[in-house]
């Protein structure tokens, strides 16, 4: 894919959208799997900023990460509600099995870990997020299946999924 | 490649001359243009672009002419 | 959203077309794909229907309606600062005057107003205002939707009356813990809401009365804790929250979230302690009465109420995690 | 207005405009200010400073601090005075117990992220921060200093001539809000958000790397050290300081020289000059460092031929050697073989006495100055129309302005601080309609966008002008009753006949001008309706072969709409150096008298013969090309020439090269051996803007002082020098200050006779006329009537210039200015400001480029009708298919190599703008660069002789 190609066309499709930036932003982070930062003097001219107008808006969102991330984004609830119910726990061993810290991509380019919080299914807790699927009551057992399943081809979904 | 004296002199009188054109009928233009060039040029400059108002060849457009001959007339007044 | 999109789509469009409004934006935080896919189908479907656009409902008013996607940060539920957001910049809160309602999203006025509160509004009207009036206590009118969640054996969203006790929401409702212990703390109203002891389970859900004891209802949600709970880790969740979702604008929450972080630590391994107590008081202090916005300025309650409530947590010697 | 080193006062928030006023308590202290007021502003005004940090004056209010909380009787908790606006009767109380503890608490967060280095902080004694500690009385930081913090943040020291130390920073945004607000540029930004927000340049990059113009707002708004000059940081804190004005373009910015004995340690924008109200540009606010570079000249040197080394001198050898030298002139070849040029980087009273020796001691009227190849199509176009050879508005009317249309002129460049009031205005909302052949920053940059860009091909400005009156007036949006009662209404009519014929239409002349058609209406359109209209034109309007006739169509459009003679309107040259305006005021052309007297005008005369007490000559002396030309010639053997590098500045460098060599004593005087000194055989050197007291007039008619900061160099400011040549000729000058001179001027000049240096010290600056009838000067000129009585709507016929394009030279070559570098460089070059801007490029576009195998960074040889250099090629779509452009900041660039003799048909102003020009890649710079080259090496090594 030629990724700059791809943004100029996102850009064209956005530029005139009322406060359209960060939708742009989040259509990018789509196609491409993050922001690169060669994109954003393409985005700037685009949408009529400086340069630093955009890096400032990129950066001040959790959202908007500037390098790769993994196939697939794991986020772990770390909320008040996820936290009566052991989140902490499920943290602290979604880091060991995975042999990485928040922020990190496993070795095999994998998995991404990331910290949020409140995923909105507080009346499940503990929660988290893989890709765009939620899941609810989660244990450690549970988050071991649901990694594994990362690695099988055409995975179906196991673990209570909401 | 330095026209001669004559030739810069012609060429300045027929732009001035090609730039009021339409400002009104050949003798009104003519005599705005003596009145441009008594006005804003030096007495030499003046002197040697009257002194040719009998040679037909140097490139006079027809109302630089008229002007220059305008201005002479000024000029022997003085 | 998720379940009934169209009585937010229906409040909506009652308020813009009450305000004059002919563009509405639902601002959706991205943790929540779930209720994107609904709400974006269902507006949808509504467009199609004739219930938005141009001449809804033939009544040659318009109304559009769209959902901007947030981008993974906390403090654009801050009004002002999910203007910001909403015009693609970073999500600054804006120093107030200007209301919103005179000079809002890309300077025009404004309303921002909740999902419940607008959520409430098709039925207001349906059923009439002193319908709804009926419905509370006090000052504190019509319904709340509670929502119950946490170490909670049956949580969920509940709609009622304002006036119903803490504690029958959470017993009655909820039926105690889930993992079956006793319960030790609620926190109310979200992330920035007080934790309340055992003492204070049975004040009415009105907005008065939870003020009277410097809590507050906030959002309406309720997080139920065990008696696992260890309270100055959740004291000091709280200041890293803080610290993680600041803005960053104003310097008693920029600063004093992250210092207040680094002071409940030295209070829990006891390192000059007593000072150090009396420093985080005043420095809830300084947040409370001195930040640009809600975010610093009700960081203390949770906090303080940690403080007061369960002091036993701080003194170093209970177990804790982290 | 020397005084010691103090800051300028601050009032914390902007100046409200209302005019209803609003009374309230501050501390049981009664005040009345503007609604719309900040407390903040307010209780300052009243005498009560309320402690804060991220409010300046220069800057919206932002409420990030949370310094300046105070009580207000009736409101809940601490509200912050500076985004909360005054209300009748609102009582305030800025001190109070809690007041203090919150204020004192905050502080103490700040210092708890910030090093304890005060005593060997560059900014120590002159920080905002470490007053305000002190201010609320913070003494202990009980969080201790091992927590979190960003002391370790790495310095930036790209930038040559300021230090980014993030370590020191408090994130109060007055560096980004500076960038975005006061210079426009939005170069900065807060990387990240909560405790990690960090300022950034650009993309989390250096300075240099980022957008930053590097203008100096965010070192100015900058309340700590962070951002510091290197300057203050390598020499410590000023001890007192000098109010002067710029001595760089037309803007004319006020700045104080922050002194320390007679050493500038820097400049910093003055808030109470009208022209900048406290903002300025890299080259103002950075780049002085020439005038004590190890190139100035400092002695008077002489020598027989251009061949023989220099000799250095006294003075007074050197003035009696030139007197006698000119002296010998005049009798042998005649009274009108010599002149002078004057200088517009010099003051109004140097200009004048240039001119006055000119007249009195050399006996004729061979006095011209370098507005002759800049403005003077202004001064005649404006002229004729309107009566006054001036703009007429002040740079704050743009404010007022609704459309603005900017013609041939590039501000953000050339003109940076008067840009920055535009961009200002453009993004409250105002239209913005550019007439250029490029793709300026105006047309798109961040936050602007043109309404419309109408592309204009070079040379046809005249064309694009008759089609927006065309379609004006056959549209029947001209302002009717404006032009009945101030217009002469049978030239109108007549006018109307000649404007309304389709050949004026923009579809016809849309073959010449390349100006979409469809484009141009709707731009007329919108100039005629809506509402108050605002022209600003520079250099590529005058420097044309129709360079008058484009101003005189710029009046007439003006008239025609209404738009002349009140705020918000106008027709505004921007000129491009600091005194252009002054120097034309005070009679440097040949023909005019200062106040733009005709020199045949005999009682003009008498006045003048009177108080000079000599016969003057009645008849117009030489222009600067007649001189040309008149060297060549054989008839003009001696010039003066102060303050001007004509050898660069000038077109077709050939034939200016071959006049020079055909003067028999070319004097000199400059600051630095310029190209033209090479030619020259008497040096006298020059003094810099630092080193003499004088006035400049800007290019708003305002007058301002020059104010000295050091003795000059050479012990003789220029009005000394010129003074003591004209004393050696013969004349009886006799002044011993500058401010005698201006006395002389307004004695003798009906628009100066109000203005005295007295004057100037109380009001600041005055812009003419300042008479009788305008006592304090003249902001907008033109209110109720034109200076000529009736507006007069000039024909304007469109005459291609004879420079086309063809077969042979098939692109047009246009030239502009770049922001970092000034004119002809000889001052900039000497300043860190080359790191900008090393070297002049040749802008191609791409497609132009491709048909001649041409790569960016490729070496291009530029042909035309009389010369050829050498660029490295910049291929940008900034320019479009046909026309090429360079700057001329560099000697070696020979960008005048290639210039033609071709001039305005009204005043000689040549037609730089203009150049039909074959591209070609090559592979080493053109015949006459090598030839340069060894000129100068030769040149250098005849200076050195002089020097040892």
């Amino acid at each position: 894919m030629d990724k700059s190609a791809n943004i100029d066309e996102l850009v064209e499709q956005f530029k005139t959208l009322p406060g359209g930036l960060i939708p742009l932003l989040h259509a990018v982070k789509h196609a491409v799997g993050y922001i690169p930062n060669e994109s954003v003097p393409q985005i700037a001219i685009g949408f009529n900023l400086s340069r630093a107008e955009v890096h400032g808006v990129i950066s001040f969102y959790h959202d908007f990460n500037t390098s790769p991330v993994g196939q697939h984004t794991v986020q772990i609830c770390r909320a008040e509600a996820c936290q009566s119910m052991g989140s902490r726990q499920i943290e602290a061993h979604a880091k060991k099995s995975l042999g990485i810290e928040y922020g990190e991509t496993t070795k095999d380019g994998r998995v991404t870990l990331q910290p949020v919080y409140c995923l909105g299914n507080c009346a499940c807790s503990p929660s988290m997020r893989i890709d765009d699927d939620i899941y609810a009551r989660v244990s450690p057992a549970s988050f071991d299946q649901l990694i594994s399943e990362l690695y099988v081809p055409a995975a179906g979904n196991a673990g209570e999924k909401r | 490649m330095s026209a001669s004296k004559i030739e810069r002199l012609v060429k300045m009188v027929n732009q001035i001359s090609l730039n009021m054109s339409s400002n009104g009928p050949a003798d009104f233009v003519a005599m705005q243009v003596s009145e441009h060039l008594e006005k804003f040029w030096s007495p030499p400059m003046k002197n040697l672009i009257s002194e040719h108002i009998a040679d037909q060849n140097i490139g006079l457009s027809p109302i630089s002419l008229k002007a220059v001959i305008e201005l002479a007339a000024i000029q022997k007044a003085k | 959203m998720e379940t009934d999109p169209y009585q937010l789509i229906e409040g909506m469009t009652i308020a813009g077309l009450a305000v004059g409004a002919n563009q509405g934006y639902i601002y959706l935080r991205s943790e929540y794909p779930v209720a994107h896919k609904i709400l974006n189908k269902a507006i949808e479907r509504a467009t199609e229907a004739g219930f938005l656009g141009k001449n809804i409902c033939n009544s040659n008013s318009d109304f559009f309606l769209e959902v901007r996607l947030g981008a993974g940060a906390y403090i654009c539920g801050e009004e002002t600062s999910l203007l910001e957001s909403l015009e693609g910049k970073r999500g600054m809160v804006r120093a107030k005057p200007p209301l919103p309602a005179i000079e809002g999203l890309f300077g025009k006025p404004t309303v921002v107003n909740n999902v419940l509160t607008l959520g409430a509004a098709a039925s207001i009207l349906e059923q009439g205002s002193e319908t709804y009036k009926d419905f509370g206590m006090g000052r504190s009118r019509g319904t709340l939707a509670v929502q119950l969640a946490g170490n909670v054996k049956r949580g969920g969203v509940i709609e009622l009356a304002f006036g119903v006790t803490l504690r029958e929401v959470v017993e009655d409702f909820g039926g105690g813990t889930y993992s079956g212990r006793p319960i030790r703390a609620i926190q109310m109203g979200g992330p920035l809401g007080a934790f309340l002891p055992a003492s204070q389970w049975d004040t009415p859900l009105d907005y008065e009365a939870f003020a009277a004891i410097k809590a507050m209802i906030g959002h309406g949600g309720i997080v139920v804790f065990d008696d696992t709970v260890d309270m100055a880790a959740q004291a000091r969740f709280a200041m890293e929250f803080c610290a993680v979702e600041s803005c960053g604008k104003c310097t008693p929450c920029r600063i004093g979230a992250t210092r207040g972080v680094e002071v409940i630590d030295r209070i829990v391994n006891n390192q000059d302690r007593d000072n150090n107590l009396i420093l985080l008081t005043d420095l809830c202090d300084t947040m409370e009465l001195g930040s640009l916005c809600a975010m610093g300025g009700m960081t203390p309650f949770p906090v303080r109420s940690a403080l007061t409530y369960f002091a036993e947590d701080f003194s170093g010697e209970s177990p804790r995690e982290n | 207005m020397l005084e010691f080193y103090e800051p300028q006062p601050d009032f914390g928030t902007p100046q409200s405009d209302s005019e209803t006023l609003v009374t309230l308590t501050i501390d049981g202290i009664s005040v009345t200010v503007p609604e719309g007021t900040s407390v903040m502003r307010a209780a300052s005004e009243g005498g009560v400073k309320i402690p804060r940090l991220c409010a300046t004056d220069s800057l919206k209010s932002f409420g990030s601090c949370r310094i300046c909380l105070v009580e207000i009787e009736g409101r809940r908790g601490f509200p912050a005075s500076c985004t909360t606006t005054v209300t009748e009767g609102m009582e305030v109380r800025t001190q109070s117990s809690e007041i203090g503890k919150l204020r004192r608490n905050v502080m103490e967060l700040y210092i708890s992220d910030h090093p304890l280095d005060c005593l060997t902080c560059p900014t120590n004694g002159d920080c905002e921060l470490q007053d305000t500690a002190g201010e609320v009385g913070l003494r202990a930081v009980r969080y201790g200093f091992e927590g979190e913090n960003h002391l370790v943040a790495e310095k930036d020291e790209s930038n040559p001539y300021f230090t980014f130390d993030p370590s020191k920073c408090i994130l109060c945004s007055r560096c980004v809000r500076a960038c975005e607000e006061v210079q426009g540029t939005f170069a900065l930004t807060i990387d990240g958000r909560g405790f990690d927000s960090k300022v950034s340049a650009g993309q989390a990059e250096s300075f240099m790397e980022s957008e930053c113009v590097s203008c100096g707002a965010c070192v100015d708004a900058c309340p700590t050290a962070t951002l510091t000059e290197k300057s203050i940081i390598e020499l410590g804190k000023p001890e007192h300081s000098v109010v002067t004005t710029c001595a760089y373009c037309g803007v004319g910015c006020s700045f104080k020289a922050e002194m320390k004995g007679n050493e500038v340690v820097r400049m910093t924008p003055y808030k109470d000059g009208k022209a900048n109200e406290g903002h300025a540009c890299v080259k103002g606010r950075f780049a002085f460092g020439y005038t004590t570079h190890k190139d100035r000249i400092t002695k008077p040197m002489i020598r027989e031929s251009i061949d023989d080394p220099w000799r250095e001198v006294s003075w007074d050898e050197a003035v009696s050697y030139t007197a006698e030298r000119f002296k010998a002139i005049q009798a042998k070849y005649g009274r009108i073989s010599i002149g002078a040029i004057s200088s517009s980087r010099c003051t109004n009273e140097e200009v004048y006495l240039v001119q006055k020796m000119v007249r009195t001691g050399f006996g004729n009227n061979n006095i011209d100055t370098c507005a002759r190849v800049c403005h003077s199509p202004t001064g005649f176009g404006l002229k004729t129309t309107l009566g006054e050879s001036a703009g007429t508005q002040t740079f704050a009317s743009v404010e007022k302005a609704d459309v603005v249309i900017v013609m041939g002129a590039n501000p953000t460049e050339a003109h940076p601080v008067f840009a920055s009031r535009l961009k200002r205005r453009l993004r409250e909302g105002a239209k913005l309609i550019v007439i250029d052949p490029r793709q300026i920053e105006l047309v798109r940059s961040p936050h602007i966008v043109a309404d419309y860009h109408l592309p204009v091909r070079p040379g046809t400005n005249v064309t694009v002008l008759n089609a927006l009156a065309h379609v004006i007036v056959n549209e029947g949006l001209q302002a009717h009753d404006y032009i009945a009662e101030r217009c002469e209404t049978a030239d109108f009519e007549k006018w109307v006949q000649f404007i309304a014929d389709e050949r004026h239409s923009p579809e016809h002349t849309e073959q010449f001008s390349g100006v979409p058609a469809a484009d141009l209406r709707a731009a007329a359109r919108l100039y005629a309706t809506g509402g108050n209209g605002a022209i600003f034109y520079g250099l590529g309007v005058t420097e044309h072969s129709q360079g008058s006739t484009a101003v005189m169509g710029i009046a007439n459009l003006a008239m025609l709409t209404g738009n002349l003679g009140r705020d918000g309107v106008g027709v505004n040259p921007l000129r491009g150096q600091n005194n252009v305006q002054g120097s034309c005021d005070m009679g440097s052309f040949p023909h005019e008298l200062p106040g733009y007297r005709h020199v045949s005008n005999v009682a003009t005369r008498q006045l003048f013969e009177r108080e000079w007490g000599v016969t003057l000559d009645s008849e117009p002396g030489l222009r600067i090309p007649n001189m040309f030309d008149a060297a060549i010639d054989g008839d003009f053997k001696g010039l003066y020439c102060q303050g001007e590098d004509i050898a660069q500045s000038d077109p077709n460098t050939h034939h200016v090269e071959a006049a020079l060599k055909a003067i028999e004593c070319l004097v000199v005087q400059d600051i630095f051996l310029n190209e033209t000194a090479k030619f020259a055989h008497v040096f006298l050197p020059g003094a810099t803007f630092l080193e003499k007291d004088g006035t400049f007039t800007n290019a708003e008619r305002r007058i301002s002082r020059v104010r000295k900061t050091m003795p000059p160099l050479s012990g003789k400011a220029d009005w000394e020098g010129t003074m003591a040549l004209a004393n050696a000729l013969g004349c009886n000058m006799h002044y011993n200050h500058p401010s005698e001179i201006m006395d002389e001027i307004a004695k003798l000049t009906p628009t100066f006779s109000g203005v005295s240096y007295k004057k100037l010290d109380e009001l600041g600056s005055i812009q003419w006329p300042c008479n009788d009838h305008t006592p304090a000067g003249t902001p907008i000129m033109h209110v109720d009537e034109f200076v000529r009585g009736k507006g007069f709507f000039a024909i304007t016929e469109y005459v291609p210039t004879e420079e086309r394009a063809n077969r042979k030279f098939p692109l047009l070559l246009t030239t502009g200015r770049i922001l970092s570098q000034y004119n002809v460089g000889a001052q900039t070059r000497r300043t860190s400001n080359s790191q900008w801007h090393a070297e002049d490029t040749l802008e191609i576009h791409p497609h132009d480029a491709e048909e001649r195998g041409i790569n960016h960074g490729d070496w291009v040889g530029i042909q035309s009708r009389v010369g050829q250099t050498v660029l490295h090629a910049d291929v940008t779509s900034r320019v479009k298919p046909g026309v090429v452009y360079t700057t001329f900041h560099h000697p070696v660039s020979g960008a005048n190599v290639i210039t033609t003799d071709n001039s305005d048909w009204a005043t000689n102003c040549p037609e730089y703008k203009v150049t039909a020009v074959q591209i070609s890649k090559v592979t080493a710079p053109s015949s006459w660069q090598a030839r340069q080259k060894s000129f100068d090496t030769q040149q250098l090594q005849l200076l050195e002789k002089a020097r040892h």
